[in-house]
């Protein structure tokens, strides 16, 4: 007997729409994608959109893609969780965001729980539909390949399935009970990477999460990168590709990209700031006075970096080195 | 006599769980320590993944994240959730070692909601790997808090699956033969689970604890064996690496 | 007038098919060739992927192998036969280019096997990537010898699938929508395909060569539209180039 | 309806089975797996095991393990040909073999059919089961993710399918006919690699081609290294391990071991070697005798390259650096 979640698909798509969306939207040339956040946004970050994030929720996450979002005030986004923290947070601070794949969202880990996060789920502002962290990585990935759906053996057995989208299938050479994960296509999303060269391709270092899958499954991919390096990076090494050109529609030169948040090799997590910004979580005028000091305020990523100061920057690379 | 807190008791339990030689999913927070604390003691050979994709890392002190630099430190290899949670579904993760806010008499973890889900009292992060890692994982072991309510007969949402409504459970949902919790380590006490009908089973008592007390502060019939056991204290050595790790206090507190 | 050699003609005529800033699957042998070719002269932003994982090379001489060195040489990126073959499920492979020992009215493709399968007559190497490029690929062009018994009605063995038994086959079949062979050259000509019934259809003669060759050299009724083409033949440059790809005449010849 | 192909399943495993194994066999620890040809051979290369070679059948292929398997006259195994040229022609050569999951086999693309490989099939002695050089790369993917199967969309509508032991198959979400393909579970890989260390981590240049997966499905996995480095190179930049060290059973150091194949980045092709050895393969005379001269008459890999001398080896690094 087939089960079956009864969560919303958030985002549904079959795989000869994945097709015919690569057929005619995505570039196969080399041609030069630079660009700023602002355009970006402009351009690829519609209202109601769904959205992923690269990186692991506050580490290696894109800072100058999400402030930009809130900046633009883009509205009714849904967003997949797979360990969404300061990330999903300050888009549901600039009120973004109407639903969540959740696997891992509205809390930071070691440092507990969202106020923020919790508080627009607990009134229902935010819906969420439940998922785990391998289930949304291979739902990504069935979208990667080209896929309708992937099989797994997670899932099953639980109420996270219960309300979730997924079915059960049986195997057709084991006739053993599977759970089956339908194909994930993202509207959007923004990686941020330590470097990339102006076609779209890319270097992560350190666990890609689920980004090289993310990439390949997104209608449109927006890359913030620590640094733009000439092609011959690439060229010379090209095991070294993470994300290959194709799949990447903008590049933004974004060093310190993930501040305040982690990013492996570069900087360390900004403690203070983090800390700051959980509590001004506690309620919606902190929250705001927050937003107004370090989005509406500032014109851009540069603006906000003056406003971190470079001392406070090169003692994150500090707090990195010595790990 | 060696002072410790409860928060320490709890770390030396659990990392006294971990064999050496073999390998361990870890979840944020207590979990980590664990794993750090038993690679510092008894199992140098301990191999842990991180569900971001870190595996065998020398991890130099408590990260923040299951995810940061820390988490990758000097790893032998960096891939992702789908890397970590394919070799756990291949069957070459032992260990889960996970944290919940509810855990029930069959080893069922809550970590989603309280109340209902749509309007829901407390909305708590979700699953994040532990579904997976509790799912494909040969052994899981689980800390929690030991309050009544936070280990209930039935949990509000089934996270994490243990022995889901017991025997055979596991099998007919269609999960990997042979998995299922293994430990719950609260501040009071170490359990286990009953072979026969897969509910919860005491072990042993941390020092100074008594059966009363456990009885009272557990939400449904604990199984009580024959024999009791005490829990092995954390050692000065424990509680010198412990201080190692987490210089901060952050999760050991100060 | 350029001399030119038949191999030259074909080499000619297949890179003319191909535009510039598509992605295209090449086979090895004379695909290879017209790929580099196009590249070298109106196509210089045409993106060569090789099943092996090479994705958009700056191929210095003719490789080998479609996994040799020569086809990894400053590629952007390099993944595996998966990572290829996934590119093309998605939809972004634009055009597969492939040789086959026979090609049929349809344009299915054997490169398998010559008589019975499980006592072969003749072996041949199997699909390799070609059914998977074919498969997943918008559009397929194929290199063949223009002799009856390599043009037959019917494929001794389907490796891979063109239009199947006609018009729907593929659909039916399960093969992505508006997909399918698309361009066949020859040493006599070039071809392609009816759109209403799915079958081979003329579209040009090789310079030289008589509509009745064409008509006695093919294994079955070939549509004959009521204008044919001739086909443009290789410039002085593209024989330059052909030189440049292919120094020691490997594929080209001497 | 269901179709499927009626080829044998040469290498049938469930994903019970690949736990089960992984379980019981596979080293958790970070041991010193340092060994010779000989030694893994005698220990995991047994009469009628199923092989799979890593590489592209005449690129980065292992050659020491090949001649050390004909050498020690292992018989009746079964292969896979996800594009296996020398590699396989060698094994048959050496009467090693007894069937072939067939992707590309029996000939050595711009080179040509292989006489020996056509002989061997074309007079029974080894039998064929069809696949595609994707769909093998998916069978040992669906191995290495720990699943019974994986969807595709290739293979349908063919002969390929037919002679293939394949299924078709619905998808639970989309109602569409997908092609169904069983986990290939290798009972022995044998994988060449430009770098690894002592317990087994590797990193390959340039294409993998399918290589990280088939380490991770395979249930003894052997690798031969052009150099043995420290650990630290590999916990210096995690993200460059291509294999990680719990896959793998043997770490074997063979710098030139791919010739007289290609290495990228390393060594061309020994290409006057080749045009002798197919010219050998016209008759079983003459290929006993390139057996006798290049296998049985030498005690090692060692011993083999200084019979094609140091000379050769430099020239063929030198027709890799000009391409």
């Amino acid at each position: 007997m087939i089960e079956e979640g009864h969560g919303e698909l958030l985002s549904a798509c079959t795989a000869d729409e994945i097709r015919e969306w690569n057929r005619k939207y995505k570039a196969r040339g080399l041609i030069d994608k630079t660009a700023t956040a602002r355009e970006a946004v402009d351009r690829f970050v519609k209202d109601g959109a769904y959205l992923a994030i690269g990186g692991f929720g506050h580490v290696r996450i894109s800072m100058p893609m999400i402030y930009e979002i809130v900046r633009q005030k883009v509205k009714h986004l849904r967003v997949s969780g797979h360990t969404a923290v300061h990330d999903l947070d300050v888009l549901i601070a600039g009120d973004c965001v109407d639903a969540v794949d959740v696997a891992y969202s509205f809390a930071f880990e070691t440092r507990g729980l969202s106020k923020n996060g919790r508080r627009a789920v607990e009134s229902g502002r935010v819906k969420c539909v439940e998922w785990t962290n391998g289930a949304l990585s291979w739902r990504i990935k069935a979208a990667a390949m080209g896929l309708p759906f992937l099989p797994a053996r997670n899932m099953l057995g639980s109420d996270t399935f219960n309300f979730s989208a997924a079915k059960t299938m049986v195997c057709p050479f084991t006739g053993q009970k599977l759970a089956a994960l339908p194909a994930l296509m993202p509207d959007v999303s923004i990686i941020h990477v330590h470097y990339a060269d102006r076609y779209g391709n890319c270097l992560v270092r350190g666990t890609t999460v689920k980004d090289d899958d993310l990439a390949k499954a997104s209608k449109r991919v927006i890359v913030t990168a620590e640094r733009i390096v000439p092609d011959s990076f690439f060229r010379d090494a090209p095991e070294r590709t993470t994300i290959p050109y194709f799949c990447v529609d903008a590049v933004i030169e974004a060093p310190w990209g993930s501040h305040p948040c982690n990013m492996p090799y570069e900087y360390y997590f900004d403690n203070e700031h983090l800390k700051d910004y959980l509590k001004a979580g506690a309620n919606e005028k902190d929250l705001h006075a927050y937003l107004d000091r370090w989005v509406y305020s500032v014109k851009d990523f540069e603006e906000y970096l003056d406003l971190v100061g470079i001392k406070k920057l090169y003692e994150l690379r500090r707090l990195e080195e010595l790990r | 006599m060696t002072d410790y807190t409860p928060i320490q008791m709890m770390a030396a339990v659990a990392s006294h769980q971990l064999e050496d030689g073999v390998i361990v999913g870890v979840g944020t927070g207590l979990p980590m320590i664990a794993g750090l604390l038993a690679q510092k003691t008894h199992a140098p050979n301990l191999i842990i993944f991180f569900e971001s994709g870190c595996m065998a890392p020398q991890v130099p002190r408590l990260p923040l994240s299951v995810g940061d630099s820390r988490c990758v430190h000097r790893a032998v290899a960096a891939t992702g959730l789908a890397g970590i949670m394919e070799t756990g579904q291949r069957g070459m993760i032992d260990y889960a070692f996970l944290g919940g806010a509810e855990v029930d008499m069959y080893g069922n973890i809550n970590s989603t909601v309280l109340g209902d889900h749509d309007s829901p009292k407390v909305r708590l992060p979700g699953s994040g790997g532990a579904n997976d890692f509790g799912s494909l994982s040969w052994r899981t072991i689980i800390i929690a808090r030991h309050e009544k309510d936070k280990l209930p007969e039935r949990v509000n949402f089934i996270t994490t699956p243990g022995y889901i409504d017991g025997p055979g459970s596991r099998e007919e949902a269609g999960l990997p033969p042979g998995t299922g919790p293994y430990r719950v380590i609260t501040n009071l006490a170490l359990m286990g689970f009953d072979e026969d009908t897969c509910r919860m089973k005491l072990i042993s008592l941390h020092p100074g604890v008594t059966l009363e007390q456990v009885i009272e502060n557990t939400g449904f019939d604990l199984i009580i064996p024959e024999e009791i056991e005490t829990s092995t204290p954390p050692t000065d050595e424990d509680l010198l690496r412990l201080k190692e790790i987490d210089p901060d206090g952050i999760i050991i507190g100060k």
